[in-house]
């Protein structure tokens, strides 16, 4: 949850990537530590989420970075410290939410409901904050991480194919929304998504 | 074969007596001023003067400039037959013929609106857009005092409606009636029948164009619809209907009298009103007449 | 033959018209002659005694089993269809030819059999579903007729403003059957009086059915559609298509329960509607306004009657709202036939001249006497002055609203004032027509185009003089009309099925016929004596004014000015002024126009008001990404919101 | 079997289209799988294969009676296509067709789809494959707009996932076994954990909301139609759409059989009604025509909305309303497209007169914007009129008069707009372009027949037809 927060307060694109990756890795050693026995099938998904999420992901989003060579500033539209104060208040938020509702015996003393929810709210912040399109990509995975924290709740009953298919969903939808970064940065010499307000009312 | 000899006597009687109306009229007029005036027949004269005289028609006249006085002049003329005659009673008559009476007036004033616009010329433009828009109130003035009798009578035949005695809203009726006789029949103080500025005539200047038979028959239809108000006001202020022959007949016979002598005196007394006070006094007669119509619902059969 | 057969001609010639009559208008022109015939006897057949007639069609249309029904009530309204519907097919033919408009005549003619067809299964329909498919393809072929002259940009205004409003009265009634399939569970209609719960449905049909029957305000977009369409259609619109709203109100006032003030609201809306509507008619520049603001009254006074008859229906069942509701369907057939008489008249007007302005005729009667001669005819009939038809709708109307008054129920505080009002409108009706039939066909011709003007032609006239042939005969021989009156009396309210026609309605025919001839007899006597003694032409009385010209002549503005001037707290009059200036004035300029009120001064400025609303809304849409995703947490928010309040309940 | 053959056949369509070498005869693909997907469908229609229990994939009740319509409609397309693509020849179209052939396979999957987690993959990935068809154009706007799609659209599918993690929770804390199949789910009924479900029901709604375009979460959908070509445009609205909705009914039915069925019609009702709020609004001032269909199809997802929270009634009007939409929206899209390429230009600042350019279209237009303002015969009218009916029948008065409202302040706009474009003297531009891109049989035929089918589901709606919609309603909403 603390790496929320430093993604709320990146004020250069390398930190907040970094932050992205470092969750994107501890997320994907969760299921290595909440499963009691490791299945194969699990093992592969924390492989492929480590990678993915880890190292692939990211290592896209800087090179989209370096290409499309913008400063590296983020250039809120929600300033750093009430970014801060909201993922802060979120992540209370998100503590009492999580809270009000019932819980598995199992699963009542985990932070895995309301890590997730912070998440999702930072997410959220994040996208609705930020003006740069690689920062709003950042939050969008950090929404996903969020909810992908929460689906480690169903671990144990939803069968890993789902899993493993929402991932590749996850997966090609990040690709695509680099190429589409990538396609934008080409059409308007620009990441700065409030450059792409042609289309209105 | 009776019935239709009464309908032509009466028809006749009404034809040959109006044109002493005005005669009557502009007597007392002199009187008041000190004059001798004109004779009380000086009407008949002018009437049979007109009657064989050639016509001279505008270029732009249609032949509707003629019809049009021919159509008023029968419509008036029928209007007055529907009338009941004091203790004699109606001739023609049937439920609901107090609203061809007021049709056929408004039919009169059609035929005289249009013949008079048939010459494009502005002052009779004028006066038919006096005469038309200015009936507006006095219709609803009309209208309401015809409610007023038909509440208090319980009736809409015009025959027993004007049989009973007046309620207690006579003078009401009286006052908003002869307003509106005032009114429909161009008197002062809406209109000064002896004006000579076409500007201020509202009757006057519509017939402008007229001349000869034509004129005639305009002249002669005013007078019959002047004793035809005179008629229907004592009618409905008094119950000649239910008086006996002889005293239903000499009171109708002075109610007229008294209804153009007083004409006479308020043309003698008052100045013709400025045109835009005419709706003002219009709507006067419409409250007195409204005012009638409250007080013979107040006082009718439950 | 009875009606089925005659129907199904009349279907048949219809449908064959739409698909053939773009390309061939005499086949055409006789197949619509055919199919109106055909309606004209089966509505006639049903009128004159035979029971009434009802289908059902053993196969679904739209999920749904056909039923038609030819009763009283609806005959009597296919009657007036039929009539107009053939002849104003037989006006067009003259009217809007291939020659003139080769882009538009085709498809005039195609709407023209759509149309006439969709309002006769308005008529016939006795399922709200088809009902409500029947109603809606006449507003559409009502709307393609409008705008079938779609090069002008005025034209597609009127057009629009009329699709819109309409759609509004359609929607109403989305509702209103809805609703009674909802509470009936099914779409069949019939009479089902006994449930006092639909009652308030009442409404939905007075707004929806009172919006095409153009109630006062609710008429906003008539004047615009009626003045702007073809003469032919206009005619139609005129003296049908709102008859279609009160043909509505009329069948469910009868089927359904109505709410105990339905009836004096209707009649208050009437009396509003007939003061106001000859008002606005009076102060109209353009006769063909005039005539639809006319509309706008007449249907005013027979929604006076049928207020009054619904004020009566269910409480005291009284007598008078017999006379009251007879006297409003016969005014209805009368405004049929005299307004389109009017409008084929302007019609004719208009496509001798091309102008609608009042101000640029006059002097028409003696290029186009016939016309001349017929306008006046339908104009003394829309005065309802004896001794034509109007004035014997109007009597039996104003005879059951005396009756009321007499009979000291409290209906009478409903009756006194519609009277007070009837009577004022028709004083008013009386200056409009004097002056629009004075300022088009007499005087001086004020243009030099109008000084050329032709007569129209056999095919214009024809229709025409049929019309007038119509006034006459009902103006003379009501009697002959009432059996077909009573039947929709008895239709509406089977209680009131076997009225006879009250002993004074008999004397008014030969009273009337007595009078006609009189006038005639006079007028001929007089033009006689006249010629007897010589006849002079000379100039028109000018004061001694040397240079008189036919701008000269007084106009349409000032002849109403002076009564309109006391309606102007609703008529806001606009004058535009430029006073003569200096010693010698060169030019000076009066204009005066009187606009839609209720559309111009309440409704434009509602419409402003949600335009602003609309664009406030939509530069929420301006194309920031971060605030899309903040929309969708915000309506994520309100879901919750509304879940959780829901859940606490 | 044949439910897996509806899935794959278009998606090989899809990797055969990927490899074809030909550009000139690649678009055929489309009509032929578009044709056999149909035949097969309508094959299906007619002889349901039999439900496996417990199965994650099957062509039930509500496959049957909504998958046909999106078949159709992608045929028809597909054969639009063809011209469509020799117009824009200039651009390969390798990466478009496979694309294409991709969206009908998932969606079949997606309308098949008896699992929650399967419905939300099938979702995510047409969203996904749609992606290379909004940028077809290749301008900057269109990059704006996919850009805009894929964020805001990715944020509903990501809450549509938290969502049906919810879900899953809340039948794990009722104790159930991890099944997360719909039949499994509703039998748990009661069962499943009351928080749990709410919180789910709101996260599934607004996420599969934001791919149905339901306001607020709308935002995407006039900048993606917009931009994307007329037979995008109409599969975005008449069948990714559909998908949504379905994927809403079938949780909707898991939500009711948890005891809060009426919170969640309430929920429905009112996303509906604003949604037919926002889209009137937008629609009484909006001067591009194609971002004008963008809104009228907001205003029939909320249409959808009311109809499904009205009960049985409301369902089954809605149920028909997807046909009626889905077929007269595409007659729209397909014939605005003609106009859009004629007139060179899409507001009505820049056109007018089209009906003097593109006769054919534009009377194809009109007709379509009147059949779908729910003038009759058409079959909007008849679905719309059901959901008035039903709210009535359900004691909605207020909801319906506001739907009414909303629809005449729609028609309002529609036919502003609509009349701006076609009528009127043609400007010099268009007559320009007119000329190059003349109205030509094959792309006049596919709207004509969608106006056509539009016309016969309104006058003469089969009565299969009606009986599968009605068996769809029961399966969603079983009589209590």
């Amino acid at each position: 949850m603390g790496l929320n927060l430093l993604a709320l307060a990146s004020s250069r694109l390398p930190s907040l990537i970094g932050a992205v990756s470092v969750q994107g890795i501890a997320l994907g050693v969760m299921p290595l530590l909440i499963e009691h026995e490791l299945r194969w099938l699990v093992l592969l998904v924390a492989v492929a989420t480590v990678g993915l999420k880890g190292f692939v992901i990211p290592t896209l989003l800087r090179r989209a970075m370096r290409t499309a060579n913008i400063d590296r500033e983020v250039e809120p539209s929600i300033g750093f410290v009430p970014s801060l104060l909201l993922g802060a208040g979120g992540t209370i938020a998100a503590v009492a939410l999580a809270r009000a509702l019932p819980l598995l015996p199992e699963h009542t003393g985990s932070l895995l409901v309301p890590g997730a929810l912070a998440s999702v709210l930072t997410g959220f912040v994040l996208l609705i904050g930020r003006s740069k399109a690689i920062s709003q990509v950042c939050g969008y995975l950090i929404l996903e991480n969020g909810i992908y924290l929460f689906g480690l709740l169903l671990i144990h009953s939803t069968p890993l194919l789902v899993e493993a298919g929402i991932l590749l969903d996850l997966t090609v939808g990040v690709f695509v929304i680099g190429i589409i970064v990538d396609r934008i940065q080409r059409a308007f010499d620009s990441l700065d998504t409030r450059k792409l307000t042609v289309l209105r009312e | 074969m009776i019935a239709a000899l009464e309908i032509i006597l009466r028809l006749a009687g009404w034809l040959v007596l109006a044109p002493l109306l005005p005669g009557i009229i502009n007597k007392v007029k002199a009187w008041v001023a000190g004059r001798r005036g004109p004779p009380v027949l000086q009407l008949y004269f002018d009437l049979a003067r007109l009657w064989r005289k050639s016509v001279v028609l505008s270029t732009l006249a249609s032949p509707g400039f003629v019809a049009g006085p021919a159509i008023a002049w029968v419509a008036i003329a029928g209007a007055a037959l529907l009338l009941p005659l004091g203790p004699a009673g109606a001739v023609v008559g049937f439920r609901g013929d107090v609203l061809l009476l007021i049709y056929l007036l408004a039919l009169a004033r059609f035929g005289t609106a249009w013949a008079a616009l048939e010459t494009g010329s502005a002052f009779e433009g004028m006066g038919s857009a006096r005469e038309v828009s200015y009936a507006v109130l006095a219709e609803a003035a009309l209208i309401t005092a015809v409610l007023s009798l038909s509440v208090h009578s319980g009736s809409i035949t015009l025959e027993t409606m004007l049989t009973p005695a007046a309620g207690p809203g006579a003078v009401l009726l009286a006052g908003g009636l002869f307003t509106v006789l005032l009114a429909e029949n161009c008197r002062v103080p809406f209109d000064d029948p002896n004006t000579h500025l076409e500007l201020t005539m509202i009757h006057e200047a519509m017939i402008l164009d007229h001349s000869g038979p034509p004129l005639a028959v305009i002249l002669h239809g005013a007078a019959v619809k002047l004793l035809l108000f005179a008629v229907l006001l004592t009618e409905a202020v008094l119950p000649v209907g239910a008086m006996p022959p002889l005293a239903g007949t000499g009171a109708l016979l002075a109610g007229v009298l008294a209804v153009t002598v007083g004409v006479g005196v308020v043309e003698s007394l008052l100045a013709r009103l400025a045109f835009r006070r005419v709706p003002l006094l219009l709507t006067t007669a419409f409250l007195l007449c409204l005012f009638a119509l409250l007080v013979a619902w107040k006082g009718g059969p439950a | 033959m009875t009606a089925g057969p005659l129907l199904l001609i009349a279907a048949a010639g219809l449908a064959a018209g739409i698909v053939m009559g773009r390309a061939q208008p005499r086949l055409w022109l006789a197949l619509t002659l055919v199919a109106t015939t055909a309606g004209l006897l089966a509505a006639g057949t049903i009128l004159l005694g035979a029971p009434a007639w009802e289908w059902r069609s053993g196969f679904d249309f739209a999920g749904e089993e056909f039923h038609l029904r030819l009763d009283g009530v609806s005959s009597f309204f296919l009657a007036l269809l039929s009539l107009i519907g053939g002849l104003g097919a037989a006006y067009s033919h003259e009217y809007w030819t291939d020659e003139r408009y080769p882009k538009s005549a085709g498809r005039g003619r195609m709407w023209w059999s759509a149309l006439v067809l969709s309002m006769g299964m308005v008529l016939l329909s006795s399922n709200g579903l088809h009902f409500l498919i029947a109603w809606e393809l006449f507003a559409v072929s009502s709307y393609f007729l409008i705008t079938l002259d779609r090069q002008r940009r005025d034209v597609r205004a009127a057009g629009w403003l009329f699709f819109a409003a309409s759609h509004f009265g359609t929607l109403c009634l989305f509702a209103f059957f809805a609703a009674i399939a909802a509470h009936h569970g099914t779409w069949e209609l019939g009479p089902m009086r006994d449930d006092p719960a639909t009652a308030w449905l009442f409404w939905l049909a007075l707004a929806g059915f009172g919006l095409k029957a153009g109630l006062f305000p609710l008429h906003i977009w008539l004047p615009s559609a009626h003045a702007n369409a073809p003469s032919h259609v206009s005619a139609i619109l005129s003296g049908v298509s709102i008859k279609m709203g009160l043909y509505g109100l009329v069948r469910f006032s009868g089927w359904l329960p109505v709410p105990a003030a339905a009836g004096w609201v209707v009649l208050g809306l009437g009396a509003a509607g007939a003061l106001l509507g000859i008002a606005f008619a009076l102060g109209q520049n353009d006769y063909k306004r005039l005539l639809a603001y006319s509309s706008v009254e007449n249907m005013g006074i027979i929604a006076i009657g049928l207020g009054a008859a619904l004020v009566a229906a269910p409480p005291e069942d009284a007598g008078w709202a017999r006379l009251a509701l007879a006297g409003a369907l016969l005014h209805a057939w009368n405004h049929g036939l005299f307004k389109s008489l009017l409008f084929f008249s302007a019609g004719s007007v208009l496509h001798a001249t091309g102008t609608r302005e009042m101000s640029r005729l006059g002097g028409l009667w003696r290029t186009m006497p016939w016309t001349a001669a017929l306008f006046l005819l339908g104009a003394v009939a829309v005065c309802a002055l004896p001794p034509l038809n109007g004035f014997v709708s109007e009597w039996l109307i104003y005879v059951g609203l005396f009756d009321a008054v007499t009979s000291h129920g409290s209906a009478a505080w409903a009756a006194m004032p519609a009277i007070i009002v009837l009577g004022m409108t028709g004083a008013l009706a009386l200056a409009t027509f004097a002056k629009a039939g004075a300022i088009i066909f007499l005087g001086a011709p004020r243009t030099r185009r109008v000084a050329h003007a032709h007569e129209s032609g056999p095919w214009m006239r024809g229709p025409m003089l049929v019309l007038a042939a119509g006034c006459v005969a009902v103006a003379l021989a009501p009697l002959a009309f009432w059996p077909a009156v009573a039947r929709a009396v008895g239709a509406w309210r089977p209680a009131w099925e076997a009225s006879e026609p009250p002993a004074a309605f008999a004397s008014l025919g030969p009273v009337q016929l007595t009078l006609a001839l009189a006038g005639v007899t006079v007028a001929m006597a007089l033009w006689e004596r006249g010629r007897h003694r010589g006849v002079r032409r000379a100039l028109t009385w000018d004061c001694g004014y040397a240079l008189p010209s036919a701008r000269m002549q007084y106009t349409s503005g000032s002849f109403g000015g002076l009564a309109t001037g006391w309606f102007g707290w609703i008529l806001q009059p606009e004058r535009t002024l430029r006073r003569p200036r200096g010693l010698f004035p060169r030019e000076a300029l009066a204009l005066q126009r009187v606009p839609e009120t209720v559309l111009e001064r309440v409704m434009t400025p509602v419409g402003g008001v949600i335009l602003q609303v609309s664009a406030a809304a939509r530069r929420l849409q301006h194309g920031r990404l971060q605030f899309y995703i903040f929309y969708v947490v915000v309506g994520l928010a309100a879901l919750a919101a509304l879940v959780l309040f829901g859940s606490m309940r | 079997m044949k439910e897996l053959a509806l899935i794959f056949l278009p998606l090989l369509g899809a990797a055969v289209a990927a490899a074809w070498p030909s550009e000139k005869t690649r678009p055929w693909l489309l009509p032929i799988v578009g044709a056999l997907h149909t035949a097969l469908t309508f094959w299906m229609f007619v002889n349901p294969p039999p439900l496996v229990d417990g199965g994650w994939l099957g062509f039930d009740p509500l496959a049957r009676a909504v998958l046909p319509a999106v078949s159709l409609l992608f045929l028809l397309c597909a054969a639009y296509a063809i011209p469509y693509l020799h117009v824009r020849s200039a651009r390969s179209n390798r990466v478009f067709v496979a694309a294409l052939l991709g969206v009908l396979g998932l969606l079949s999957a997606g309308h098949q789809a008896r699992h929650l987690g399967l419905l939300w993959i099938a979702t995510e990935a047409v969203t996904l494959a749609a992606v290379p068809l909004l940028h077809f154009n290749g301008t900057p706007r269109a990059f704006e707009a996919t850009w805009k799609y894929l964020l805001v659209g990715g944020t509903g599918i990501a809450l549509s996932l938290l969502g049906s993690f919810c879900l899953g929770y809340a039948s794990l804390h009722g104790g159930g076994g991890g099944d997360l199949t719909f039949a499994a789910l509703t039998l748990q009924g009661g069962g499943l954990s009351r928080p749990w479900v709410l919180t789910a029901w709101v996260l599934l709604l607004a996420g599969y909301g934001t791919k149905m375009g339901l306001a607020p979460m709308h935002t995407w959908k006039p900048d993606a139609y917009g931009e994307a070509p007329g037979i995008v445009g109409a599969l975005l609205a008449g069948g990714v759409t559909t998908v949504a909705f379905t994927a809403i009914l079938r949780i909707r039915a898991v939500i009711a059989a948890a005891g809060d069925g009426p919170i969640a019609d309430r929920t429905l009702l009112a996303i509906g009604l604003f949604s037919m709020l926002v889209a009137a609004l937008f629609l009484l001032g909006t001067r591009d025509f194609k971002r004008m269909l963008a809104y009228s199809s907001v205003e029939h997802m909320g249409i959808l909305s009311v109809g499904a929270a009205l009960g049985s009634a409301g369902a089954f009007a809605a149920i028909f309303h997807v046909w009626s939409n889905s077929l007269t929206k595409g007659a729209l899209f397909l014939s605005g497209g003609n106009i859009r390429r004629a007139a060179g230009a899409r507001t009505m600042d820049e056109v007018s007169g089209m009906a003097v350019i593109t006769p054919h279209s534009a009377a194809i237009f009109v007709t379509g914007m009147l059949a779908v303002t729910a003038c009759p015969p058409f079959g909007p009218f008849f679905s719309e009129l059901g959901v008035i009916r039903a709210a009535f029948e359900t004691h909605h008065g207020g909801a319906a008069a506001m739907f009414l409202g909303c629809l005449l302040f729609a028609f309002f706009g529609l036919t502003r707009l609509v009349f701006a474009i076609v009528d009127g003297r043609p400007r010099a531009a268009s007559r320009e372009t007119g000329r190059r891109f003349p109205e030509s049989m094959s792309v006049i035929l596919p709207p004509l027949i969608l106006l056509g089918m539009s016309l016969w589901l309104g006058v003469a709606t089969p009565v299969t037809l009606r009986e599968a919609w009605a068996a769809a309603v029961t399966q969603l909403y079983p009589a209590p």
